[in-house]
């Protein structure tokens, strides 16, 4: 049972699911069947959890842009068709004990399932801002609730349609000089999370992001989401983004090394000990 | 609904596949292990394993693409916590190994000889032999045999050694003959054949290792004539059944092919409690047909056609 | 969007897929077999055949299943009936021939030496050899040289020669360079592996010949997958891409893998132009490169990653 | 754009389908493409052409029973839902230059297709009865129809539900004499067809019947839906149902050897020449 609306150049879908908008934490995500019966499509596709509402027991809405054929089927469904869910899914943002300044960052789709998180935020005494971007004036994703939410919300489009022109992550420092943030959340792509870390690092502040890996299951048994993420110990290792992640603290994510093996992950490829292929 | 594993005892004969269940600890938080037949281990080798870079996969039409290069923590990680865990919790746990050469497999199984919780030994001999210019073992029987007997020899005569066969290879029965001859307790097919897919936006291949194992129905059919093969020519050894199978009936098509285990892997990842669901369809099935035994059903595809089926506990003029 | 099968021109990339276009006329009623690279025929036997008892097909997710035996009327048939059809229309026409012997394909190759209307000469090696207990030669590179170099030794040299290969086999590399080095002037495949299925109904083989062979999309990463590895080993070597190609894109991915002709097989059974369909968007996808000619991107996914694409036209940066 | 309704036990989809209306004569089938985009179901499904209708240009419809996934996601379209046909297929019924009298035998769906075929036969002045079946009444498709075209259509069920106990080709030979029958039509499940010519040959009067065997083109291209035709010169070929057929001279079709290669039919295995596997 679901319900359907457009916003700018997404699709948002809200979905009747108790159980997930009763285990949901800002940052989980959900995993959606896609295609309906005998479908070629096997794997399930993973979107962040934007909004959840007591309405009917509990909803919970999701925010996606047509990327393949999985989301086309997604954007085709109409008010009552059904969807197959499996959520609450993945390790939430961990929130800030004391009330401090937060700085929050999403680029395109990546902003919608920050508002949950802000929330929260705002919930335990903090201040928020939003610094959000896209490409353009139709992809920054959430600039009025931002604007109802907060003060001056900060957009950004790289085609100046909207806001300032540029990155989310050109505008970002400038934001945590002005509000002197003690942290910041972002989400988005891989390369706005590796820029808005290096800026985080640079103020020397912490930073949470959540990432987006290819993930065939979302639950932690198929190994295909990892990346190298260095632990506690110095270490680095090949960590699933579904159940170790999404959220994960910037700096511990070797952004320049996603994609590889690095050479010093545990277990890597003539790393020490022999390996079989 | 009992079945047996070579001398051993499954309460049912719903598996998780190898590499498709976690360490067990992911899915336990969806049901009870101790519910299925039994948990497949991911191939455990001897050092940790980083595996490959990603993109690991990538969807197909009906089917999944897969290069994750057996990440894992390696054997002593695996003996130190996850075998423990689920011996702890009495799941009858798979173990599956893969190594390089066969000394490698050799020690994997003289590691986990003494370990208490392993149900049964599966060698995944679609490894890359390091010392055969990476050809893997499993294309062909005489070097899988080498792999089956040096394991069969360290490992406690009452651990069934598994051997796990690939539809890649020109003729899967010979492969399995030899593996059977040289002490094979039990075979377990199929394996994922080797493809790829190449991103056309990019214009190069989707997954950062270039190919990957092909899962899901799409290789269904592969698996259902690999076990029918096998059955048909050794039909005293004990076959684990496995590829694409997403419901009861999927089950039922590769008992009836000759299996009497089937491992359900691809679809652990729509439906983490899918090995519940297919064996409550494979119940209904099994009983809608008149069979109370699944015994009475492996291989049942074999007998001539026009042959009645035999065993059925009623005895109603049937369609066949 | 001219293409080259060693020396011979196609005017398109596109052709159909063996026993898929049945004898041309079918096809004809739906458009003008002109517009397409070529028509391949069925495999020619020397022998009228029948072909296998029905069911002869049956559906797998995003597969067909078929066993339909080779039925076909014979070489004296096709030579005074459907190739004349072909050639009075000026049909550029791929004969592909099957035996049991290597004997019968070069009987074959030799009527088929005069006969006017033979653009390429395709050498279905996925036929089993009678005398060798009934092994498939395509499994094995020894097999497969034999049957090429007895018929490229009859067959008129302006004739190319070409290789259907199979993926049921250990190592496709090895069967394509052992075609190759006998004389092979291209290599097409893959051919479909065998697989299977059973009704869980009747709870017999859904083919009334038991096993069969596997189409369509289910197969489409297999095919990448040997395309790829070929053309690496090989790359001088035409190949004809096929398995699985329902669209342009598929098309495109098969010519990014290496293949300079794509054939079209069990698409055709949904849409009857799919070969223009297929290479109306192959021609919008290439040009949305921009590239200009085939050539261009033929193996374009074997540059090292991180390479830029040459040849293009337009030198704006590229996401590549 | 389609219209559909359920008919007893089964459905009836209306499609307007301009190009197959004007083409249709009677005895034609089309192919349906089914499960929509991305769909794991790669066969077009062959359906019988029901009636033909020239409201907006041409509408035909088809009769289907829910057999698989294919026929069960038919019976889930709605109004308004477009289905990708390919059609008419199949060599149409020939029919009588004179006005002869005429039965026509449909059993389960197969009746569907026999209603533009009475319609034609009436149409050319020729007598027309009825003799349809089911396994029960609501199987028993078109009584009323029939009753409507005809004085008394004979109805058959196997439970005795409606009509006569038994099969329509029990009611056959009653009828052919009683009416002094000229030729019969007839289609069916192969039994009843295999019947049904026993029944005519023994009244030594010609039978048309329309076959159904497993397709996966229609139109002729991949050789699977055979069967053993004995030909004008006598000889026994493996004749495609989709385009030689679906309607043959029911005494030509060896029934009892469907589902086999008669060893005499040409190019059978051992059968004088040589094959090769
Ligand atoms: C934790 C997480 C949260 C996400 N949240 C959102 C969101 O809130 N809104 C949104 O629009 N998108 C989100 N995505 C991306 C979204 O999952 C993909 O856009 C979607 O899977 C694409 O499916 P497709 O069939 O349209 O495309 P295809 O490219 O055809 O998908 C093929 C396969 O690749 C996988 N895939 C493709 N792109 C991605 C991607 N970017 N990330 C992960 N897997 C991918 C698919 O899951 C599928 O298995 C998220 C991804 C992850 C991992
Ligand atoms: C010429 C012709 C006319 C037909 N007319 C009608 C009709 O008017 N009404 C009706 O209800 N049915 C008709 N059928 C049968 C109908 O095509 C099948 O019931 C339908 O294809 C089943 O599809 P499915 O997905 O539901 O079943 P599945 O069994 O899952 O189908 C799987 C595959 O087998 C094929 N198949 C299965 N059963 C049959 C069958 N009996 N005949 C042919 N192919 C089959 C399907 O086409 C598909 O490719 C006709 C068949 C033919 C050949
Ligand atoms: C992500 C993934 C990882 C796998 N890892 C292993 C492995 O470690 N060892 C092994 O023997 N097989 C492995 N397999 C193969 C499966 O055990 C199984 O044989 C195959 O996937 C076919 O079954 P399925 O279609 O149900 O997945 C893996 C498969 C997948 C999809
Ligand atoms: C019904 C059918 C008949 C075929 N007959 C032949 C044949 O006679 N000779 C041959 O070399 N390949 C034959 N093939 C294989 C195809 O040519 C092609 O290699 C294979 O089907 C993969 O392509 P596709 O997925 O596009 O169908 C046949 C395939 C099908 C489905
Ligand atoms: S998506 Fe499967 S382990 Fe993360
Ligand atoms: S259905 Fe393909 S030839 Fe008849």
């Amino acid at each position: 049972m679901l319900t359907t609306r457009q916003v700018d150049a997404y699709h948002a879908l809200t979905v009747l699911a108790p159980r997930i908008a009763e285990g949901f934490r800002p940052g989980h995500f959900l995993a959606v069947a896609v295609g309906g019966p005998h479908t070629s499509m096997l794997t399930r596709r993973a979107f962040f959890i934007h909004d959840v509402k007591p309405d009917y027991g509990g909803s919970v809405e999701f925010v996606f842009a047509v990327d393949g054929p999985g989301t086309a089927w997604l954007a085709e469904r109409r008010a009552r068709d059904t969807l197959d869910l499996v959520g609450p899914l993945g390790r939430p943002f961990p929130l800030p004990r004391d009330p401090v300044n937060c700085v929050v960052v999403g680029d395109e789709y990546g902003s919608a399932m920050l508002f949950p998180v802000a929330d929260a935020l705002q919930r335990r005494g903090c201040r928020v801002d939003f610094v959000l971007g896209g490409a353009s004036a139709d992809r920054v994703f959430g600039a009025k609730r931002a604007r109802r939410m907060t003060e001056t919300p900060t957009l950004t489009t790289e085609d100046g349609s909207l806001g300032v022109r540029g990155r989310v992550t050109d505008a970002l420092p400038g934001v945590i000089a002005d509000v002197r943030a003690d942290v910041v959340y972002a989400c988005g792509p891989m390369e706005t999370l590796r820029r808005a870390t290096a800026v985080a690092v640079e103020f020397d502040i912490p930073i949470q992001v959540a990432v987006e890996e290819r993930m065939a299951c979302g639950i932690g048994l198929c190994m295909t989401c990892v990346l190298p993420v260095i632990g506690e110990d110095g270490v680095t290792r090949m960590v699933r983004a579904c159940v170790e992640g999404p959220a994960f603290r910037g700096e511990r994510v070797r952004f320049d090394d996603v994609g590889t093996i690095p050479f010093d992950a545990l277990g890597a490829p003539g790393g020490g000990s022999r390996n079989v292929s | 609904m009992r079945t047996y594993l070579g001398h051993v005892e499954l309460a049912n004969p719903i598996v998780t596949a190898a590499g498709c269940g976690g360490s067990g600890a992911e899915l336990a938080q969806f049901f009870d292990l101790g519910r299925i037949g039994a948990l497949t281990t991911r191939s455990i080798t001897m050092a940790p394993r980083a595996g490959r870079p990603t993109p690991r996969m990538t969807e197909t039409p009906s089917g999944l693409l897969n290069a994750v290069g057996l990440q894992g923590p390696g054997v002593d990680a695996f003996l130190a916590r996850e075998l423990p865990w689920l011996a702890q919790r009495n799941v009858r746990t798979v173990v599956s190994i893969g190594g390089g050469t066969v000394a490698e497999y050799t020690a994997l199984a003289r590691r986990l000889n003494d370990a208490p919780g392993v149900t049964a030994l599966e060698v995944n001999l679609s490894c890359p032999n390091i010392e055969d210019r990476g050809r893997v073992f499993a294309r062909d029987g005489a070097a899988s045999a080498e792999v089956i007997a040096a394991v069969r020899a360290v490992m406690r005569y009452d651990v069934p050694v598994v051997a796990k066969l690939s539809p890649d290879t020109a003729d899967i029965v010979s492969v399995a003959r030899a593996c059977a001859a040289s002490g094979a307790d039990a075979l377990s097919m199929i394996n994922n054949p080797l493809g790829m897919s190449i991103d056309t936006e990019t214009m190069l291949p989707s997954l950062a290792a270039g190919t990957g194992g092909l899962s899901g129905p799409a290789i269904r059919p592969l698996a259902v004539r690999c076990v029918w093969q096998v059955r048909a020519a050794l039909p005293d050894v004990p076959i684990i059944g496995m590829g694409g199978v997403l419901t009861g009936r999927d089950a039922f098509e590769l008992i009836l092919a000759g299996a009497c285990v089937v491992a359900v892997g691809t679809a652990l990842f729509h439906d983490p409690s899918a090995c519940l669901r297919v064996l409550r369809e494979l119940e209904e099935i099994v009983a809608a047909r008149g069979y109370q035994r699944l015994a009475d059903v492996i291989g049942l595809a074999h007998r001539p056609p026009g042959a009645t089926a035999r065993h059925r506990t009623d005895f109603e003029e049937s369609s066949l």
